[in-house]
């Protein structure tokens, strides 16, 4: 046993956990690159890497929000689908209105209202993250079934769809806003008292509550968070493909999970970063930018990307020193 | 010096024969903790040996070695002498170990019965299945044995803590072990139920039992001990005869000081303004028309009865359960909200189950310690960890928490050391009203003394205190005044001078 | 003086459960709306359309209440699916693509237990990754394509009836009884209690939580090869993508019928029930013929209705 | 006639803008022949297990007739014996059954699609250039047919060179990063074949935010392909003609339940739409008009 006089014990205690977890990944990310520049002469260009990267902040927008969501030991498995109807709304409002900033805050409007309703569920209501959200998939299915009517809606401001496919001093815009948000969703969640209690909140919910964190209205902003960043993504969903139609974030929802769980986000809540999730996104969006440089079958892709997910999570498993 | 000789004399008689089960040389590393250090301990049949020592001192880490849940770096195991190896529970269970946790083993969906024979389950006609009857049947048989008068059939999520205790009892009895082994069993029973489990250990003890004894309750360690071996800091520091040595003196072992066991406090002469007005308060959870007020500068004690409802009438006035009637006045505020309201108004919860409810326990020590106060610290919203660290530090020091660092992951620390840091969080916020559920529950006899001083030096600075405590003697000590309570309501009022365990029984019984 | 465990709910209304309130619920508001609900064709109807999603979501039951998941439920069924298929129309032998498809989903099954238990993955990110691995070998196998061509057995499965009554009711209606035998009456379902309520408990009696939980999975793993040959049967085909998300579905059915996602507190009955509540809300809106978009909705209210009144009840 | 029949229209999601089309098809034929329709659609896109527990639970409804577009052509064969043993009559619609019988089959030759869109992509780029293919959901009947077809009018030309054919799902992103990937290990791309507009306008947005420039064609003839054709930014689409196969299988079904007489095949010819001849599909879906009985008469094959 240590003395009490001196808290501190190794310097390897120093570094956080967190960090060192990151660090790993980051190498696993680093290792497919080279394995990629090796086994294909196109992947490491400066093209090909701003495309991984612009890729990449797509699955980040809507995976980032999701880790918040996570990190208090819940679940919003109707993400995907919040982005599609925040996309046709979004895209109904710029072409009535013509306006693009009228657009992106009605997106981010909707995605935070469907957030919010997730979040008076799981709070007001005590249905578990998992069943509330699985619910409201479908609920805003049918809505977005519904008001589309089959049809898709196409054909944006030139200015609007820059969001998504423009340059500014050589990047894709899509990588500045990735990066803005990143840095913000770090400070939110390691730098304020609110991202603190977050994470106590998903450490023990009862022992959060008892110790005077308003867990319920934290919850509710997570929520919302949560799926004002869905709102965000289906905008720059809309710019970048210069269309909606209603299934379209409909195959996000699992790849964002993983991108969450590959970055050491634990499902029990009160464990991982938001930077970890931008690696995962980055790993996930690898592999795929991969075997398509590869030219892999596609019969293979799930198959590697399960491999994948399990790989990283078990090498997460493997690093980690800290125990409950 | 006679007494020494005579109790000598006893130890080599018993040693004559070879002890019935030994460990040598027991070491138990985890990471930046050495739990165990060369410990050597042997038990006899029939004989209670008390294990102790200190929060965190390596008590529950060596009964874990024992029964096989913790894998011992180094040492040997004897039974009868002859060497054996126990590598798993099962290796333990065949050797006729039983245990009887700290933390409850039960299973919260499956009935007592079905928990009583985990594992041992009698078997059905057609293979796998479960002879119903007869798990019954041999469930109420051993129920009646240890006095529990009880339904085998009722799940064990119905069951209150004393309850649970004695279904673990019940169930560690029901495997006709050979060695028992008790890690602090009294902490959660009443006294009718403590009792019970004394007259069970005498007739155990008579059937040549050998009964391994965990307890930070000196009386205890008294009256059933027969040996006492006292670990302080993962070593064995020495076996002792209990009449050869003080309280004093097995105090001075555990700690490596001496320590001032009489709580002594500087009882307010002038209590000050009212801090806490309960008037008629009922709540969801049974309880009904409670009348309280607490002053600046006191601790008011609230016994009663396991079950009476203490718990439940403090959840309430820190909100965490919905009143359905009264009122409660703060600093002469009505306050309404939630345990977030009650904390912004100073008032704290140190609440009975450290585990469920006081601990983040993947979290670390330093973030744990800082949670309640992050409003107060960081009024601007931005978390900074440097000035966060630091104050969890003086805490750790103030406290005296025994910990590797501030980094160390709070499930990883020992029982006592967990309850300093729930009561070390609300010191950080700077509460006004301390509320204590059980404070003193599996804490050992040295934090216990610095437990009370610390909350005398809280009240004498104008904070005050409104406490929980089972085990009267210390209310009595402590408080300048106790409500005692029976069936959900306060049964009546007892003033300083009116404070002793007659009265407080007295008061709690329940009346037809 | 007998002691008394705390009695919590003394009014007999608050006790039963949402998703009985429910199911009563839907049925008679579709028997008022629809006549073609109250008979005898589309109530064997209803049922043997459940049959699939009652034999997934029976073993999920028992893996939620070991605090798991299996999200590979689906895609394992896709694939186990094809295999009867694939080895059927090989062999001409029904019960070698039976024997083959169980094997298979043994098989994974098994590696889902492995993961989760051996090597310490959580459940819901081991299944992720054994989803993406079964949906890719589905399209692997089959390159695809559908496999057709069964032999006329296959068909019969589904069809097929056993003193009239159609034979995937009698299958499932086995699966439900075995399951009820197992979970409450035999050593294994004590202990599936115990593994989400208190998995220390069971190490401390000396049972290998590790074997349990990969016997759990590949319990689970057995039945998807079972569905499995219902689903050929009823396709009369193998196809690669025809299971997938058929474990949400699963997941609700249970969630519906009140098995709790924590501590191991479930419900077999209420997983029947579940099942059965999904079936009848499909089939009740297809009668009325409402818009295709009511009907997506339907499903995700009804989880959240049903879960309500749990949450309702409990708080009480 | 009695009038007033209810006819079931199976189609196999609510997303693919191309069932709409067929949807509001079969819509308009059957307001102008006074019928009712009942559209059934699985909840879950494709759902196999879905459009079989559709089809058992509208036989208990019995309408008078079906149109019936399979989720899958060959896993759905034992749901069409279902409809069959019930006797209601069932018209073929866009997926041809592997099995079951059926009043009449109205589509559209995939492969002649595939083959003459390709055919106008090449007969643009001079028969000579760098291709990529961007496929649809594999082991599906009109992608297998479409991206043969397509193969085929890149073989019959010595100068044209197949970079790669990957899968896009017929999923506008899943094409659009594709696309992005694929310019990255080419540096010359000079024809896109899509197997579906939404993938081929997916591949026109990467090629803009790369800056680069292709010539792209897509299959189906919806709204957003005819609007980038009109704005120069896509070459041409086949057209499938999903309006034209939900009103004659409407026509179809109806006309067989009144004992008229009908036609058992009809399989649409294909037509590229391009620059030159877009113009008649420019009009919104529900003001076009479905053709006349003896002008569908003259489309039949059988
Ligand atoms: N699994 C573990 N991992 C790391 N450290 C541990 C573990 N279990 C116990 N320890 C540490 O070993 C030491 C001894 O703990 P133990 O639980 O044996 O104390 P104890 O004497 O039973 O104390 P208490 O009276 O508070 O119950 C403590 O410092 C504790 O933090
Ligand atoms: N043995 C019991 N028999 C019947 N009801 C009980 C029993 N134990 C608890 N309860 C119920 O729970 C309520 C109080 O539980 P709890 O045990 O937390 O009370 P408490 O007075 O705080 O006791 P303690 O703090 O010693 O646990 C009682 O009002 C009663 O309804
Ligand atoms: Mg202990
Ligand atoms: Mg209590």
């Amino acid at each position: 046993m240590t003395d009490i006089s001196k808290p501190i014990a190794s310097g390897r205690m120093l570094l956080s956990d967190e960090m060192i977890q990151v660090f790993y990944r980051l190498l696993a990310a680093f290792l497919i690159c080279a394995a990629l520049t090796i086994l294909t002469n196109s992947f490491f260009s400066l093209g090909n890497i701003l495309n991984v990267l612009r890729q990449a902040s797509l699955l980040f927008f809507i995976a980032s929000g999701l880790t918040l969501v996570v990190l208090t030991g819940g679940l919003d498995l109707s993400i995907g689908a919040n982005v599609a109807i925040s996309a046709c709304v979004a895209g109904t409002v710029i072409h009535q209105t013509g306006s693009p900033t009228l657009g992106v805050l009605t997106g981010i409007g909707v995605g935070g209202a469907v957030g919010m309703l997730n979040g008076v569920m799981v709070t007001a209501l005590r249905i578990p993250s998992f069943i509330a959200t699985y619910g409201m998939l479908w609920v805003l299915h049918g809505i977005t079934y519904w008001y589309m009517g089959g049809e898709t809606m196409h054909g944006f401001p030139a200015g609007f769809r820059q969001i998504g496919s423009g340059y500014f001093l050589g990047l894709p815009i899509p990588v500045y806003l990735l990066l803005v948000f990143l840095a913000i969703g770090t400070i939110f969640a390691q730098r304020t008292t609110w991202g603190q209690e977050i994470y106590a909140i998903g450490a023990n919910p009862v022992a959060a509550r008892l110790s005077g964190i308003p867990v319920a209205r934290r919850l509710l902003l997570v929520y919302t968070v949560s799926g004002a960043m869905a709102g965000l993504a289906s905008i720059i969903f809309l710019a970048r493909l210069n269309s909606a139609e209603a299934d379209i974030g409909e195959s996000l929802t699992l790849p964002a999970i993983a991108a969450v769980l590959i970055g050491g986000t634990s499902l029990f809540g009160g464990l991982g970063t938001v930077f970890g999730t931008f690696v995962g996104a980055l790993i996930l969006t690898l592999v795929l930018n991969g075997m398509n440089l590869l030219s892999v079958n596609a019969s293979w892709q799930p198959l590697v990307t399960g491999v994948i997910v399990i790989l990283a999570v078990w090498l997460d498993m493997k690093t980690r020193r800290r125990a409950a | 010096m006679t007494q020494l000789a005579q109790s000598k004399a006893a130890v080599s008689i018993v040693q004559a024969a070879p002890p019935l089960f030994e460990l040598r040389g027991i070491s138990k590393e985890f990471p930046g903790v050495k739990a165990l250090d060369d410990v050597s301990f042997s038990v006899w049949p029939g004989e209670v040996h008390m294990l102790l020592g200190e929060n965190g001192a390596g008590k529950s880490s060596l009964m874990k070695v024992l029964c096989g849940a913790y894998r011992a770096d180094s040492g040997s195991f004897h039974y009868n002498g002859e060497k054996v190896e126990i590598t798993s529970p099962a290796d333990a269970q065949k050797l006729g170990i039983a245990v009887i946790f700290q933390e409850f083993s039960l299973v919260p969906y499956l009935d007592i019965a079905q928990n009583i024979f985990l594992g041992r389950e009698p078997a059905g006609r057609v293979p796998g299945t479960i002879d119903r009857k007869k798990i019954l049947a041999d469930a109420r048989h051993v129920l009646d044995s240890i006095g529990f008068d009880i339904d085998p059939t009722i799940r064990i999520e119905k069951l209150g803590v004393a309850q649970q205790q004695m279904v673990e009892i019940a169930k560690a009895i029901s495997q006709n072990a050979r060695i028992l082994v008790m890690d602090e069993p009294t902490a959660a029973l009443s006294d009718r139920e403590t009792e019970l489990l004394f007259a069970l250990i005498a007739r155990l003890k008579a059937d040549g039992v050998a009964i391994i004894y965990i307890s930070h309750r000196m009386a205890e360690v008294f009256s059933l001990g027969d040996r006492i071996t006292v670990l302080r800091d993962g070593r064995r520091i020495d076996e002792v005869q209990p009449g050869a040595v003080s309280s004093d003196d097995l105090v001075r072992m555990m700690v490596g000081r001496s320590v001032d066991m009489s709580y002594p406090r500087t009882f307010a002469q002038t209590p000050g303004k009212v801090m806490l007005e309960v008037k008629g308060l009922s709540s969801s959870s049974g309880i009904a028309g409670i009348d309280l007020v607490v002053r600046q500068g006191e601790i008011v004690g609230l016994c009663g009865l396991v079950g009476s409802g203490r718990t439940e009438v403090v959840r309430a006035i820190f909100g965490a359960d919905k009143a359905t009637a009264g009122q409660i006045l703060f600093d002469g505020q009505e306050k309404s909200g939630g345990p977030d309201e009650a904390a912004r108004l100073g008032l704290a919860l140190i609440p009975e189950s450290r585990k469920a409810e006081g601990l983040a326990l993947i979290r670390s020590v330093g973030d744990n310690l800082i949670v309640s106060a992050l409003r107060k610290i960081f009024p601007r919203g931005f978390f900074d960890q440097g000035k966060s660290r630091q104050v969890a530090y003086d805490l750790i020091r103030q406290l005296r928490i025994v910990t590797p660092s501030d980094k160390q992951a709070v499930g990883l620390l020992s029982g006592g050391n967990q309850q300093k840091v729930v009561i070390g969080k609300w010191l950080a916020a700077g509460a006004k009203l301390f509320i204590f559920d059980e404070p003193t529950r599996g804490i050992d006899v040295g934090a216990k003394a610095e437990i009370f001083a610390l909350i005398d030096r809280l009240v004498a600075d104008g904070a005050a205190a409104l406490m929980i405590s089972s085990e009267q003697a210390e209310i009595c000590h402590v408080c300048d005044r106790a409500y005692v309570m029976c069936d959900g309501r306060i049964a009546g009022e007892l003033a300083r001078h009116e404070l002793s365990e007659e009265n407080i029984v007295k008061l709690g019984m329940h009346h037809a | 003086m007998r002691e008394q465990a705390m009695v919590l709910n003394t009014n007999p209304l608050q006790r039963i459960p949402g998703v009985a309130v429910m199911l009563v619920l839907l049925c008679v508001v579709f028997s008022l709306m629809t006549p073609g609900f109250l008979t005898v064709p589309n109530i064997s109807n209803v049922l043997v359309q459940s049959t699939i999603l009652l034999m997934l979501a029976l073993p999920m039951t028992l893996i939620i209440m070991t605090e798991g998941l299996d999200l590979s439920m689906g895609a394992v069924l896709t694939l186990t699916s094809l295999i009867v298929a694939i080895v059927a129309l090989a062999t001409g032998s029904l019960l070698l693509g039976l024997l083959a498809a169980m094997a298979v989903g043994i098989l994974f099954g098994t590696v889902n237990g492995w993961l989760v238990a051996v090597v310490g993955i959580p459940p819901f990110v081991a299944t992720l990754g054994t989803l993406g691995m079964a949906q890719g070998l589905s399209l692997i196998v089959s390159d695809g394509q559908s496999v057709v061509g069964m032999p006329a057995a296959v068909r019969g499965v589904y069809s097929g009836t056993l003193g009239g009554v159609p034979l995937p009711i009698v299958l499932a209606l086995g699966s439900y009884l075995v399951f009820h035998g197992l979970l409450y009456h035999t050593r294994f379902g004590t202990y599936i209690f115990a593994l989400g309520g208190n998995r220390e408990a069971l190490k401390f009696a000396g049972i290998s939580a590790r074997r349990l939980l990969i016997l759990v999975y590949a319990l689970g793993g057995a039945m998807v090869g079972l569905a499995g040959l219902l689903m050929t049967a009823r396709m009369n085909s193998g196809h690669p993508t025809a299971g997938l998300g058929l474990e949400f579905d699963a997941i609700a059915a249970v969630a519906v019928g009140g098995t709790s996602f924590e501590r191991g507190n479930g419900w077999l009955l209420g997983t029947l029930l579940g099942v059965v509540t999904v079936g009848v809300l499909r089939n009740g809106l297809n009668l009325l013929a409402l818009p295709s978009s009511i009907q997506v909705a339907s499903v995700g209210l009804l989880v959240i209705a049903a879960l309500f009144v749990d949450g309702l009840r409990s708080r009480s | 006639f009695a009038d007033g029949e209810t006819i079931a229209v199976f189609t196999k999601n609510q997303t693919n803008p191309y069932f709409q089309t067929v949807r509001v098809g079969s819509d308009v034929a059957a307001k102008a022949m006074k019928a009712k329709t009942l559209h059934y659609i699985p909840t879950k896109p494709d759902s196999i297990p879905e459009q079989l527990s559709q089809i058992e639970d509208v036989v208990v409804k019995k309408p008078s007739a079906i149109v019936f577009i399979p989720v899958d052509y060959k896993a759905m064969v034992p749901g069409v014996e279902k409809i069959n043993d019930a006797k209601i009559p069932v018209v073929n619609v866009t997926d041809r059954s592997a099995g079951g019988k059926f009043v009449a089959f109205v589509g559209a030759d995939d492969y002649s699609l595939g083959l003459e869109t390709g055919r106008y992509l090449l007969k643009t780029l001079g028969g000579k250039g760098n291709f990529v293919i961007i496929e649809g959901v594999k082991g599906s009947l009109t992608n297998i047919d479409r991206v043969r077809g397509f193969n085929d009018a890149l073989k019959e030309n010595p100068g044209a060179k197949l970079l790669a054919s990957q899968p896009g799902n017929y999923q506008r992103l899943q094409a659009l990063q594709v696309m992005e990937n694929l310019m990255q290990s080419n540096t010359q791309i000079d024809g896109v074949l899509a197997a579906n507009d939404a993938m081929a306008i997916g591949a026109i947005e990467a090629l803009d935010g790369a800056n680069r420039k292709a010539q792209v064609i897509g299959v189906n003839g919806t709204k957003e392909a005819i609007d980038a054709i009109k704005a120069g930014k896509l070459l041409a689409s086949g057209d499938y003609n999903g309006f034209m196969q939900g009103c004659l299988g409407m026509m179809i079904a109806i006309r067989s339940l009144r004992n008229e007489p009908v036609i058992t095949e009809i399989v649409l010819k294909p037509t590229v739409i391009g620059k030159e001849n877009y113009q008649p599909y420019d009009v919104p879906l529900e003001s076009r008009t479905c053709p006349s009985w003896d002008e569908a008469a003259k489309l039949g094959t059988k």
